[in-house]
C-alpha cells in the first residue's frame, strides 16, 4: 500500500480557557491519500478547523498539541516529517506551510489584510516558494484568479479586500492557496460564499488540479452534495472525535454511526413538503418560544419592507494621481417587496449585489437611486427619511444579520457584552433581565452558557455565525435581513436555525429577507424568491412555481449546479462549464440585455416575473 | 627708545604693508611698567550671546580719559586734558595717533561727531546725547587746532568726564575719514541710498548708523582705537578680535601693548561657563561666574591647570529690596511710603543667615550703600536701620495699625487683604530668589508673608515703570566705590528704571511731561543735593552731597539692602598674568576688569608652556 | 487625488495666515516691543548715545504704528516704510538683536537644526523600531525588560539634566568639549574632515538626550500596537503562506500599527525643534532654538515670527504629508474618506 | 479508542452517542459568565505579577499624598542654616558593636576656604538614635489642623539627613516627601486633561469625518504649529502673581494638559478613520447606537492598547513638563516643591560633581514611571481578548 501523504495519528489539541482547559481534538486519527480528497464533516464546532491548523502549526497561543503525530511525506522529497514535533517558527515548518501544504482560510473576510492589494497578497506565497520575480509573479497571479473566476484579473490585482465581495475574497483565499500548487491543500469550508455555480467552477478547479499535479485535498465542509461529488474518503467528526471514517461509498450507503445518521436526516431537500420539518439532531427547546407571546403590534397593510429602484454605483480609483475611475453598477433598478410574516429569499451570482441591496435596505448605504418604504402599521415611509425616534424603532424592528459574523462581532467585547449590547443600546431591562435573555438567546442557536464570557475570536467559524444569529434576535425584531445566515453551519445546527426561524415566524409574525447560496435552503424557509444577477433581479417568483418552473436561463443554470447529496446523480461538470449565464449578453433572447439597459420585468404567471430585453418585452406586449 | 615690532606684524612690516612700529604710535605713546611682560598667544573666553562682544570695550577700556587704579582720571587716548571748574573742558589729542586703520586720529574725528551725527536730525532725531546738555543747554564746541577741541558750558557739567571714564564708552568722537564716505553731507546721497537700499535699509543714515557702530563690533571695517578690533560678524559661534597695530600705549621695554594678538570669544550657553571653566576650555573668563560657581571652579584648578581670582564686588548690595513708591495699588502705595512700614521690613532680615547661606558668610551685612574702600564711606551708614530686631519690627507694624491678623498669623492691609508683598524679579540671579525665600521665612515672623514672582527682565521692568508692582528684589547700587566726582543719579529720583520710584524717574527723565512729580519732602531732598552736586565743580561740596544722599538712603530705607560683597571669580589659565591677585571688581567705576588693563595681560611662556594646548 | 491636494493646498495657506497671526498676536502679548525696551536697558546701563540711535529705529520699522497694521506689514500686505515687502513677497524681515536680515541670522542655524533634528529622528527610528519588534515578539523576555528599563530612564531623566551629565562624562572621559556642536576652533572654518568628526563626536549628545526620550516613547507605543495586531487572523494567513516571523510581522501587523506613528509625523518636527529648544540652550547648539527663546525674551519680533512661522510652515507640511502617507498605507482611508 | 486503523476500512466509532449530552459546566456562579469585560480585565490583571506589584508600588506612592505632613521628619521649608549642603548621614543600627536601634551620627560642618567647600566631619563617638511617632516641625495637616506629630523625627538636638541637604540647608527627603504630592497629581491630572480632550475630538473627528474632520484638524494644525515656548513666555507673563502656590499648580497642570492632547487627538482619529469601516462598528449602527455609544463603546476598547502606552508614556513627561517650565520661570513657586523643581534644582554641574546626592529625586521618578508602564503593560494584556 502507497504511504499516504499525511498521516495524522492520536492527534489531541488542547486549549487552555479561562473557564478551564478543554480539549478541542481528542485522539484524531486518519490517513490523506496521495492525489485523493479526504472530506472532513462534522458539527459545528467539532474541531474541523482546529485539526486544519494542527497540520500547519499555526494555533492560537492558547492551544498546544499535547499528543499524537502529523506525519508528512513529500512526494516532491521524499522526506518525511513529523509536523508535530516540528518548531512552528522552524525553517521545515515555514517551507511546508504555503509551499507544500496550503490552506484556504474559513473565513475569507478577515483572513486577508486589509492594507495590502490582493494581487500583492496572492503572489506573495509564490515569490517566497517558487522564487520567481514579481513580473512572473504577477502573470501567474493574474492567471490563477482568471482561474478562480474572477471577471477582471488584471484589475483584480489591484484591488483590495474590502472592495470585494464575500465570494470574491472567498476565491481570492482559493487562489492564494493554489498558487504554489501544494501536495496538500486544506480547504477549511471554500465555497461557503460562493453561489452554486462558482462552487461547482471551484471545485471542478481542485479536482483539475488534482489531477494535474496529484495534489491532496483535505476538504472541510458542511455541505454534503459537495462530500458527495467531490470526496473520496470521508471522516465524520464530532466533539473532537472520529465518529465514523470510510470510503465515500461506504458513509454514503452504509452509513452506521447514529450521528452520521442524523446528519444525512437533516439535510433539507428540494420539495419538502409545505409543513414538513427538518430534522435536526437536538431540537432547540421549544418552551423558551412557548412562553413568548406574540406582541400586539399594528399590522402594515401593505408590505413590511418594499425596495423601489434601488440602484448602486461603486467608484473604483485606479491610480494615485490618475483621475480615471471605473464604476461598477452594483446593483441596478432592484425593487423587492417584503410582506409581513413572509419569507423572501434573494439567491444569485456570487458578487451580483445581494449584500449591497440589503445594505442599502438596512439604511447602512445610501442608493445612487431609489427608495425603500418601511410599513409598521402606520403607513410606508421612506426609510431614508427617518431621523430621531423613528429612526431608532426602525433600528430596534429591522436587523441584519452580517455575511460575516467574525468581522461583525467587536473583537473585544464577551458573548456576554455582545448579546446585550442592542439592548442596552436601546435600554431594555435590568441588567438580570438582559443576562437572562443572553442565556435564552444562546440556547436559541445551540451554544452553552459557558460561551458568555468567552471573546469572539475564540470560537469555530459556525459558532460565531450562530452568534450573530443569536444577536440579531436580541431585540425582537419584526423584520430580519439575513446574509448568508447558515453558510457556515453543519446541516444539523442549520437545520436547527431554520427551524428555529421558522417558528419564529409563526409564533411572532417575523418577516425574513433571505439571502443565500443555498437553494435548498432557500427553499425550505422562503415563500418567495427573487434571482439576481449582475445586479439585476431577474427573476421573482413563489417558490413553488420558481422551482417547477424557472424561466430565466441564469435560474435554470443555478438550479442545475446544485449538488445533491446523494452520489449517484453527481454534478456534470462539463456541462455546468459550458453555460453559466452570467452574464446579461450571453443570454438567449428574449432576455438578453444589452450594454446599459435595464429591460423590464414581465410578469409570466401569477406572482412569476422574469426580466426581458426593453425591446423584447415592448414586442410581446 | 626703540621699539620691538609684534611678531604678528613683523611679515607685514617687512612687506612694507605695514609702517615700523615707530612709525605707527603716536607721540608720546603712553609709557606703562608692567612686570615681565611678552608678546604673543591668543586668550579665549566666553560670551553668552553674539551681542555680548560688545562688553570687549569695557574689558579693554580704551577712553579718553579713564580711571586709574586709584580712580583718579587720568588722560588716556587724550594727551592732556584741562578742566576750567568743570565748564570749560580742552582736550588735547597725541600727535600721529592712528586709527587701527592708520588714518589719524584728529580734531576733525570729534567735530564729525558733534556737527555731523550728534547734530544730524536724520542721524539723530533724538539730538545729542543728554550727558552733553545742561539745563538743555548744548555746550559750544570748538575746534582749536588739529590736536586740540574745547567744549564750553554756561553752568558746571560735572558729568561730563566720569561719563567719558564710564564702563561703556559714549563715544565723542568718530572715525570721520572711514565715515564720511556714508554720510550724505560727504557722498553722493542717491549713490549712498542705492548703497542702502542693496543692503535691506531704509536710507543713507540708516546705513550709517549701522555702520558707525563703536561700541558693538558688528562692522570689523569701522576703525578703532582700543587694543584689539573684531575681525568677524554675526552670526559665528567665535568671534576673533586682532590685536591694532596703532594702539597707542607701550611698555617700558619697547613692546607695544596687548601683548596678547587675539581675543577669542566663543559664544556658548551661559550655564555651561562654569562647566567650560571646569573643564579647562578657555583662558579666562570672569563675566557670566557668580560666586556660586566658585566651589566648581576651585575643584577643577589643579587638574585642569588655571587658577580662579576672587575680587570683591563692590555693589551696594547683593540683594535689594525696592519696595515701589509710588505703586498704582492706593494701599500699597501709601504703606510703601510709611517710612515705619520699610525699616520694619528691614529689621525683619536676618542678615547673618543670608550671609552665611549665599555668600560662604564671607559677605558684608547692612544697607545698600558703598564698600569700605571708596572715600564716601562711613561704617554707621551700613548697619543704620539694618540689624536684625523682629521686636521693633513688629512693634513698627502694630504702629502703623497692621495688628490684624488672620488664622495663620498674617498681618492684614487695612482693606481687609492679606499683608503679602508679591515680591517680582528677573529670576536671573539664583542668589536673589534664594535670598528671597529666606526673607520670606524671617518676614513670615513678623506677620507678613512674602511671594516670589519671577519675571522676564523687560516685562518686570514694563512693569514696573507702569506702577503695577509692589516690590522688586534685584541688585543694589552698581557703584559702590563712588568718589566725590562721580555723578550720584543712583541715588537721587531721577531714574525710571530705579524700581523704588519709576514714576518720579520718569517725570524727571521726561521733564516733567510723563509721571509723578516727586512728593516725598526726604526724597525731594535728594534731587537738590543732586541740583548742588550738579552746579558746583568744587569736590569737597560734591563729597558732602555725597555723605548726606548716602544718609538719607540708610535713614529712609529707600531701598533696602542686606548683604554685600560677594567674590567675583575671575578664572585665569596657569601662566596668564598680568591681573592684581586682589582687586575690586565692579561694573561702575572698574569696568569689570576694565582699570585693570586687559591690554597688559601676557602669557608667561615658561609657566604658559605647559598650559597652551 | 489632485482635486483633494488643491483642497488641502488651499486649507494650508488660510490656517498659515490664521497662524501668523497668532504667532504675532502672541509675540506682541508681552508689553514693549524690543527697541522700547532695548532703550530702557540702555539708559540702565546708563548709555544716554546710543538712546537716540534706538529712537531713530523705532521710526524706521515702523513700530511706532499700531500692532495690526505692523502685522499688515509684516505679513506684506499693506504697506510698509519700505513699500510691500512682507512675508508673501518673501522678505523676511529684520532682526533688531543683529540688526541683519533675519535670513542671514538664521541661515545657518536652521540646517544645523535640521541636521540635529534629523540625526535625532534617524536614531529614533533605527533603535527604537527593532527593539519595539523584540520586545512585541519576545514580551516578557530579559531583553524586553532591559530595553524598557533603559527606556523609561531615558524618559525619566529630565533632558537637560541628562544632558548636562553626558556632558560632564563625555568631556572627562572621552575628551569631547562642552556644548557647541564642534569644538571652537572650527568655528567659522571651512568644512574639513576633522571639523566633521568634531561635529559628529558633539553630535553624539543632543542626539542621545533628544533621542532618548523619543526612542522610549516610541518603543512602547510600538510594542502596544504590535501585540494588538499580533493575534490577528491575517497575520495567521502570512503564517500559513510560509513567510518567516520576521517578514510576515514586518510586512502586515507591522505596517498596521503604523497607522498611529504616520499620524504624528507633522507633529515630529516642531515637537523636536520646540523640545529640543532646552536641549539646545544646555548643550549651547548654535540651533533656531536658543535664538528662539531669546529672540522671544527680547522681542525681535520679526526674527521671533520668522522661526515660528518656519515651524508652522514645516508642522503644516507635515501633517500634509502625514495624511497622504495615511491614505497611501491604509487604503480603507483613502476610498472611504468622508462620509 | 480509535487505535490506528487503515484508512480503508470502514471504521465506527463503537462508543455510545447522545446527542444531548453537554459538557458538564462549571460550577462557577453565575457573574462568573456575566462578566463584563472591564471585569475580565481586572480578572486578567490581577493574575499578572509584575503589574500587580507595579500597581502596589503605585498605591504605597499615592498613599503617601495625603499624609506628605506626617511621614516627611522635616517640614518643607525648615531650612537649617548650619547643615548647607550637608551629605546624607546614614542610618546605623549597632555602635562599636552593640544593637541601638536605627540611629545616627551627628556630624558638624566647617568651612574650607582653599576649596571653597563646606567639609563635614563626622563625630562616630555618639549615636543619636531616631525617634518614632514623635513631635517635630509643626504643620498645618491639609491646611486646617495644627499639628506637630511625625512618622521619624530627628535625634533631640540632631539632625537627621538621610539623602542630605541642598543649598539653604533643607533635607532633601522630606522635600521629596513634599514633592511627591505635587508631582504624583500632576501627572495624573494633567493626563485626563489631555485624554479627555484627544480622546473627544479625536474621536468625533475620527468617527464623524466629513467637515468636523475638517474643522478639528485645522485646529490641531494651528495649536501644533506654534511651539509651546511661546505659548509659555507669554502665560508666565499672563499667570498672576498673586495666585496661591496651589492654584498655579493647578493653572500648570491645566496648561500642561491643553497642550499634550492633539498628539492623542490626531492618533485616535486616524485609527478610527480605520476602524470606523470595520463591519462590527456598521454592526453597532445598524442596531441603532448613538454616536458617543459607538466611539466610547466600540471604537474606543478597540484602540486601548495605544491609549494605555500613551498614557503611560505621558506621565513621565507630565512630571517633568514642569521642570521645563520652570526652566523658563513659569513653573511652581516656592515653597511649593515638586520633583520637578528638585531636579531643576539639581540642574548644575555643582550639583553632578560637588553634591551628587541632590540628584537622588531621579530614583523616585523613575520607580513611579516605570511602576506606571508596568501597570500599563498589565492592563494592555488584561484588555487583550487574545492574550
Ligand atoms: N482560540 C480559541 N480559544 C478557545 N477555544 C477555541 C479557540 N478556537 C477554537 N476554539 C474552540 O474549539 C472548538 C473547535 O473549533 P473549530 O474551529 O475547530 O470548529 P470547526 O469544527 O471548524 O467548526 P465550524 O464548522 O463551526 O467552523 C470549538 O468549540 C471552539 O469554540
Ligand atoms: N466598497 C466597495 N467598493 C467597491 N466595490 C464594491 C464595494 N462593495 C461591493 N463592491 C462590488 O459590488 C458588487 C456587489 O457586491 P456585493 O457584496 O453586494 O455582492 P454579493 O451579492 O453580496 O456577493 P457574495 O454572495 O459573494 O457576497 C461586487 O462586484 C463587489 O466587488
Ligand atoms: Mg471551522
Ligand atoms: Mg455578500
Ligand atoms: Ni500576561
Amino acid at each position: 500500500m502507497e504511504t499516504p501523504l499525511l498521516s495524522v495519528r492520536q492527534l489531541t489539541v488542547d486549549f487552555k480557557a479561562d473557564s478551564g482547559d478543554f480539549r478541542a481534538v481528542d485522539g484524531l486519527t486518519f490517513d490523506i491519500p496521495k492525489g485523493k480528497t479526504v472530506a472532513l464533516v462534522g458539527e459545528s464546532g467539532s474541531g474541523k478547523s482546529v485539526t486544519a491548523q494542527a497540520i500547519l502549526q499555526i494555533l492560537s497561543k492558547k492551544a498546544r498539541i499535547s499528543g499524537g503525530s502529523i506525519v508528512f511525506n513529500d512526494p516532491a522529497t521524499g522526506k518525511t516529517a513529523d509536523i508535530a514535533e516540528l518548531r512552528p517558527e522552524s525553517d521545515a515548518m515555514h517551507a511546508l506551510r504555503g509551499g507544500r501544504i496550503a490552506m484556504i482560510f474559513q473565513e475569507p473576510m478577515t483572513s486577508l489584510s486589509p492594507l495590502h492589494t490582493i494581487g500583492d497578497q496572492i503572489s506573495e506565497a509564490l515569490i517566497i516558494h517558487a522564487h520567481v520575480g514579481q513580473a512572473e509573479a504577477d502573470k501567474r497571479t493574474m492567471e490563477v484568479l482568471a482561474r478562480v473566476g474572477f471577471p477582471d484579473p488584471k484589475r483584480a490585482l489591484r484591488t483590495y479586500p474590502f472592495e470585494l465581495s464575500g465570494g470574491l475574497r472567498q476565491r481570492a483565499m482559493i487562489a492564494m492557496a493554489l498558487i504554489t500548487r501544494p501536495a496538500l491543500l486544506i480547504a477549511d469550508e471554500p465555497t461557503t460564499a460562493l453561489d452554486v455555480t462558482t462552487q461547482a467552477q471551484i471545485l471542478d478547479l481542485i479536482k483539475e488540479l488534482q489531477a494535474e499535479t496529484g495534489m491532496s485535498v483535505l476538504l472541510i465542509t458542511h455541505d454534503l452534495g459537495v462530500v458527495a461529488n467531490v470526496a473520496d474518503e470521508v471522516v465524520v467528526m464530532y466533539r473532537g472525535r472520529v465518529m465514523e471514517a470510510g470510503s465515500r461509498e461506504e458513509i454514503f450507503r452504509n452509513a452506521q454511526h447514529p450521528y452520521l445518521k442524523a446528519l444525512i436526516r437533516a439535510v433539507p431537500r428540494f420539495a419538502m413538503g409545505e409543513d414538513e420539518r427538518l430534522t435536526p439532531i437536538r431540537d432547540v427547546k421549544s418552551a423558551i418560544l412557548a412562553n413568548t407571546d406574540a406582541p400586539k403590534r399594528p399590522q402594515p397593510q401593505g408590505p413590511i419592507l418594499k425596495a423601489e429602484g434601488l440602484r448602486k454605483c461603486f467608484t473604483l480609483r485606479s491610480g494615485w494621481f490618475s483621475g480615471k475611475t471605473r464604476t461598477i453598477r452594483a446593483v441596478n433598478d432592484v425593487n423587492l417587496t417584503l410582506p409581513a410574516g413572509k419569507t423572501l429569499g434573494l439567491v444569485g451570482e456570487s458578487g451580483c449585489g445581494k449584500t449591497t441591496v440589503s445594505k442599502m435596505i438596512m439604511r447602512a448605504m445610501a442608493p445612487d437611486s431609489g427608495r425603500v418604504l418601511f410599513d409598521d402599521g402606520s403607513g410606508p415611509r421612506d426609510v431614508f427619511g427617518l431621523e430621531g425616534s423613528a429612526l431608532t424603532d426602525y433600528r430596534r424592528t429591522v436587523q441584519f444579520i452580517f455575511q460575516d459574523p467574525f468581522s461583525s462581532l467587536n473583537p473585544r467585547m464577551t458573548v456576554y457584552e455582545l448579546l446585550t449590547e442592542p439592548l442596552r443600546i436601546h435600554d431594555i431591562g435590568t441588567p438580570d433581565e438582559r443576562y437572562e435573555r443572553a442565556k435564552q438567546l444562546l440556547d436559541m442557536v445551540g451554544l452553552d452558557k459557558r460561551s458568555l464570557r468567552r471573546y469572539p475570536h475564540s470560537f469555530s467559524g459556525g459558532q460565531r455565525q450562530r452568534l450573530g444569529i443569536a444577536r440579531a434576535l436580541a431585540l425582537e425584531p419584526r423584520v430580519l435581513l439575513c446574509d448568508e445566515p447558515v453558510s457556515a453551519l453543519d446541516v444539523s445546527v442549520q437545520a436547527q436555525i431554520l427551524n428555529l426561524l421558522k417558528d419564529l415566524q409563526d409564533v411572532l409574525g417575523l418577516s425574513y429577507l433571505f439571502v443565500s447560496h443555498n437553494l435548498a435552503v432557500v427553499d425550505y424557509i422562503a415563500d418567495t424568491i427573487a434571482v439576481m444577477c449582475r445586479g439585476y433581479i431577474v427573476e421573482e417568483a413563489p417558490k413553488t412555481s420558481l422551482f417547477r418552473n424557472p424561466m430565466h436561463p441564469y435560474t435554470q443554470a443555478l438550479l442545475a449546479a446544485v449538488p445533491d447529496p446523494d452520489i449517484d446523480r453527481p454534478l456534470d461538470f462539463d456541462k455546468l462549464r459550458a453555460g453559466r449565464f452570467s452574464n446579461p449578453a450571453d443570454w438567449p433572447e428574449p432576455y438578453r440585455l444589452v450594454e446599459g439597459e435595464a429591460g423590464v420585468m414581465k410578469e409570466v404567471e401569477p406572482g412569476h416575473k422574469v426580466r426581458m430585453g426593453a425591446h423584447k418585452a415592448r414586442e410581446a406586449a | 627708545q626703540t621699539y620691538v615690532e609684534p611678531p604678528l606684524f613683523a611679515e607685514k612690516v617687512a612687506k612694507k604693508e605695514l609702517p615700523p612700529l615707530a612709525e605707527r604710535l603716536p607721540q608720546p605713546p603712553i609709557v606703562v611698567n608692567p612686570k615681565g611682560g611678552q608678546y604673543g598667544g591668543d586668550i579665549v573666553t566666553l560670551v553668552s550671546r553674539p551681542r555680548d562682544i560688545r562688553y570687549i570695550s569695557t574689558y579693554a577700556y580704551t577712553r579718553l580719559i579713564g580711571y586709574d587704579r586709584s580712580l583718579q582720571l587720568q588722560p588716556d587716548l587724550l594727551e592732556r586734558f584741562e578742566n576750567e571748574d568743570d565748564r570749560v573742558f580742552t582736550f588735547t589729542l597725541r600727535a600721529g595717533h592712528c586709527w587701527s586703520d592708520g588714518t589719524p586720529f584728529t580734531s576733525e574725528d570729534f567735530r564729525y561727531y558733534w556737527e555731523d551725527v550728534a547734530q544730524d536730525p536724520d542721524l539723530s532725531p533724538a539730538g545729542p546725547p543728554e550727558f552733553m546738555m545742561v539745563d538743555g543747554k548744548l555746550p559750544r564746541f570748538e575746534v582749536i587746532d588739529e590736536r586740540t577741541v574745547r567744549y564750553t558750558w554756561d553752568k558746571p557739567n560735572p558729568r561730563f568726564l566720569p561719563q567719558l571714564a564710564g564702563p561703556l564708552d559714549p563715544g565723542i568722537y568718530r572715525a570721520s575719514a572711514y565715515l564720511k564716505r556714508f554720510h550724505a553731507k560727504y557722498a553722493d546721497k542717491a549713490a549712498l541710498e542705492e548703497k542702502a537700499k542693496k543692503a535691506k535699509l531704509k536710507s543713507w543714515a540708516a546705513l550709517h548708523n549701522r555702520l558707525d557702530d563703536m561700541k558693538e563690533q558688528t562692522n570689523p571695517d569701522l576703525p578703532t582705537l582700543m587694543p584689539w578690533r573684531i575681525t568677524n560678524t554675526a552670526p559665528a559661534t567665535r568671534f576673533v578680535f586682532e590685536r591694532n597695530p596703532y594702539y597707542h600705549r607701550v611698555d617700558n621695554r619697547g613692546q607695544q601693548l596687548p601683548y596678547v594678538d587675539r581675543m577669542i570669544m566663543d559664544v556658548s550657553a551661559s550655564g555651561l561657563f562654569a562647566a567650560k571653566a571646569n573643564a579647562g576650555e578657555i583662558d579666562m573668563l570672569f563675566r557670566g561666574l557668580s560666586m556660586s560657581d566658585v566651589p566648581i571652579l576651585k575643584e577643577g584648578e589643579k587638574a585642569k591647570g588655571y587658577h580662579t581670582l576672587l575680587w570683591p564686588y563692590a555693589r551696594g548690595t547683593e540683594l535689594a529690596l525696592y519696595p515701589n513708591l509710588n505703586a498704582t495699588d492706593p494701599v500699597w502705595r501709601k504703606l510703601n511710603r510709611d517710612l515705619r512700614f520699610r525699616k520694619a521690613l528691614s529689621l525683619g532680615i536676618d542678615r547673618r543667615t543670608l550671609n552665611n547661606a549665599l555668600l560662604f558668610g564671607l559677605g558684608t551685612e547692612g544697607n545698600n550703600t558703598v564698600v569700605a574702600e571708596s572715600p564716601l564711606f562711613s561704617p554707621e551708614l551700613r548697619t543704620l536701620n539694618a540689624t536684625y530686631d523682629p521686636d521693633e519690627a513688629s512693634r513698627l507694624l502694630d504702629e502703623i495699625g497692621l495688628t490684624q491678623r488672620n488664622g495663620a498669623g498674617i498681618r492684614l492691609l487695612p482693606d481687609g487683604r492679606e499683608l503679602e508683598i508679591i515680591v517680582e524679579t528677573d529670576g536671573e540671579s539664583s542668589l536673589v530668589v534664594d535670598g528671597l525665600t529666606l526673607i520670606g521665612e524671617f518676614w513670615r515672623e513678623i506677620g507678613v508673608r512674602l511671594f516670589v514672582k519671577p519675571q522676564d527682565r523687560t516685562v518686570l521692568r514694563n512693569r514696573s515703570f507702569a506702577g503695577l508692582t509692589v516690590m522688586v528684589a534685584a541688585q543694589g547700587f552698581d557703584n559702590a566705590i563712588p568718589t566725590a566726582l562721580m555723578p550720584p543719579t543712583e541715588f537721587a529720583p531721577m531714574r525710571q528704571d530705579n524700581y523704588s520710584w519709576p514714576k518720579w524717574g520718569q517725570y524727571v527723565e521726561t521733564k516733567g511731561k510723563n509721571g509723578e512729580a516727586v512728593d516725598m519732602p526726604e526724597a525731594k531732598r535728594l534731587l537738590e543735593l543732586y541740583d548742588t552736586w550738579m552746579n558746583t565743580g568744587n569736590r569737597t561740596v560734591q563729597a558732602d552731597v555725597w555723605r548726606e544722599m548716602l544718609r538719607n538712603h540708610a535713614e529712609n530705607q529707600w531701598v533696602i539692602g542686606t548683604v554685600a560683597g560677594a567674590l567675583q571669580p575671575i578664572v585665569m589659565r596657569n601662566g596668564l598674568m598680568g591681573l592684581p591677585e586682589k582687586a575690586l571688581y565692579s561694573w561702575e567705576p572698574t569696568a569689570m576688569i576694565g582699570i585693570y588693563r586687559a591690554d597688559e595681560i601676557y602669557w608667561n611662556k615658561a609657566a604658559g608652556k605647559e598650559a597652551r594646548r | 487625488m489632485i482635486r483633494f491636494l488643491l483642497r488641502r493646498l488651499v486649507t494650508m495657506v488660510v490656517t498659515l495666515l490664521i497662524i501668523s497671526a497668532l504667532v504675532f498676536f502672541i509675540i506682541k502679548l508681552p508689553p514693549g516691543d524690543f527697541l522700547s525696551n532695548q532703550i530702557a536697558e540702555l539708559r540702565a546701563q546708563g548709555e544716554s548715545a546710543s538712546i537716540a540711535k534706538a529712537e531713530f529705529l523705532i521710526k524706521q520699522y515702523g513700530l511706532d504704528r499700531p500692532a495690526w497694521e505692523q502685522y499688515l506689514v509684516w505679513i506684506g500686505v499693506m504697506p510698509g516704510p519700505n513699500g510691500y515687502s512682507g512675508l508673501l513677497q518673501g522678505d523676511w524681515g529684520w532682526s533688531f538683536e543683529f540688526d541683519k536680515p533675519v535670513v542671514e541670522v538664521v541661515g545657518d542655524a536652521l540646517w544645523l537644526t535640521l541636521l540635529v533634528n534629523l540625526a535625532v529622528v534617524i536614531f529614533i527610528h533605527v533603535v527604537s523600531i527593532p527593539i519595539a519588534i523584540y520586545s512585541a515578539t519576545r514580551q516578557y523576555s530579559v531583553g524586553d525588560y532591559i530595553a524598557t528599563f533603559i527606556g523609561y530612564i531615558g524618559l525619566a531623566t529630565p533632558s537637560f539634566l541628562l544632558a548636562l551629565i553626558l556632558l560632564y562624562y563625555m568631556n572627562r572621559w572621552f575628551g569631547v568639549s562642552i556644548g557647541g556642536l564642534y569644538d571652537a576652533q572650527y568655528a567659522g572654518e571651512p568644512w574639513t574632515w576633522d571639523k566633521i568628526k568634531s561635529l559628529l563626536s558633539h553630535l553624539i549628545v543632543p542626539t542621545l538626550v533628544i533621542g532618548l526620550s523619543g526612542t522610549a516613547a516610541m518603543i512602547r507605543r510600538m510594542r502596544a500596537n504590535l501585540l494588538d495586531e499580533l493575534g490577528k487572523q491575517y497575520y495567521v494567513t502570512a503564517k500559513a503562506k510560509g513567510l518567516g516571523p520576521n517578514k510576515a510581522l514586518l510586512k502586515y501587523p507591522f505596517r498596521m500599527s503604523l497607522n498611529p506613528f504616520i499620524a504624528d509625523i507633522g507633529n515630529l518636527l516642531p515637537h523636536l525643534i520646540s523640545g529640543s529648544v532646552l536641549v539646545s540652550l544646555v548643550l549651547s547648539l548654535p540651533t533656531v532654538g536658543p535664538i528662539l527663546l531669546s529672540a522671544l525674551k527680547s522681542q525681535d519680533q520679526f526674527l521671533a515670527g520668522f522661526i515660528l512661522m518656519f515651524v508652522a510652515v514645516l508642522t503644516v507640511i507635515g501633517m500634509l504629508i502625514s495624511d497622504l502617507l495615511l491614505a497611501m498605507l491604509d487604503p480603507r482611508i483613502r476610498m472611504g474618506g468622508g462620509r | 479508542m480509535n487505535t490506528a486503523l487503515p484508512t480503508k476500512r470502514h471504521y465506527v466509532d463503537p462508543t455510545p452517542f447522545d446527542p444531548g449530552a453537554t459538557e458538564p459546566v462549571g460550577a462557577e456562579n453565575e457573574s462568573f459568565y456575566r462578566a463584563s469585560s472591564w471585569r475580565l480585565m481586572w480578572w486578567k490583571f490581577r493574575r499578572h505579577k509584575v503589574a500587580v506589584a507595579a500597581a502596589f508600588i503605585l498605591l504605597v506612592f499615592y498613599l503617601i499624598v495625603p499624609f506628605v505632613e506626617v511621614i516627611a521628619p522635616y517640614n518643607q521649608t525648615k531650612r537649617n542654616g548650619d547643615f548647607i549642603y550637608a551629605p546624607p548621614q546614614s542610618l546605623h543600627l549597632t555602635h562599636e558593636g552593640r544593637f541601638v536601634g536605627p540611629f545616627v551620627y551627628s556630624y558638624s560642618q566647617s568651612f574650607d576656604l582653599e576649596n571653597f567647600r563646606r567639609v563635614y566631619t563626622v563625630d562616630r563617638t555618639s549615636p543619636q538614635p531616631i525617634r518614632f511617632f514623635c513631635r517635630g516641625d509643626a504643620y498645618k495637616f491639609w491646611g486646617l489642623v495644627n499639628a506637630n506629630v511625625h512618622l521619624v523625627c530627628p535625634p533631640e538636638n540632631g539632625t537627621m539627613f538621610l539623602l542630605g541637604t541642598d543649598r539653604l540647608g533643607r533635607d532633601l527627603l522630606s522635600r521629596i516627601i513634599y514633592g511627591a504630592r505635587i508631582s504624583l497629581t500632576i501627572g495624573v491630572v494633567g493626563i485626563a486633561v489631555s485624554f479627555a480632550l484627544g480622546l473627544f475630538f479625536g474621536g468625533l473627528a475620527g468617527y464623524l469625518g466629513g467637515w468636523v474632520d475638517h474643522v478639528i484638524q485645522r485646529m490641531i494644525e494651528i495649536l501644533r504649529s506654534l511651539p509651546e515656548l511661546p505659548l509659555w513666555l507669554a502665560l508666565s507673563a499672563a499667570l498672576p502673581a498673586n495666585w496661591s502656590p496651589i492654584l498655579v499648580f493647578f493653572g500648570i497642570t491645566i496648561i500642561l494638559g491643553l497642550l499634550d492632547w492633539p498628539g492623542l487627538a490626531r492618533a485616535v482619529r486616524s485609527k478610527l478613520l480605520a476602524l470606523r469601516e470595520e463591519d462590527f462598528v456598521k454592526a453597532a449602527e445598524l442596531m441603532g447606537a448613538s454616536k458617543q455609544r459607538i466611539i466610547a463603546r466600540h471604537l474606543i476598547p478597540n484602540f486601548m492598547s495605544h491609549l494605555i502606552a500613551s498614557a503611560t508614556l505621558s506621565i513621565p513627561s507630565m512630571i517633568l513638563g514642569e521642570t521645563a517650565l520652570s526652566f523658563l520661570g513659569l513653573g511652581l513657586r516656592p515653597p511649593v516643591t515638586s520633583w520637578g523643581v528638585l531636579l531643576n534644582e539639581a540642574q548644575n554641574l555643582a550639583a553632578v560633581q560637588l553634591h551628587p546626592w541632590l540628584l537622588f529625586p531621579i530614583v523616585p521618578v523613575i520607580v513611579v514611571v516605570l511602576a506606571f508602564n508596568f501597570m500599563g503593560d498589565g492592563l494592555r494584556d488584561a484588555a487583550d481578548p487574545y492574550h
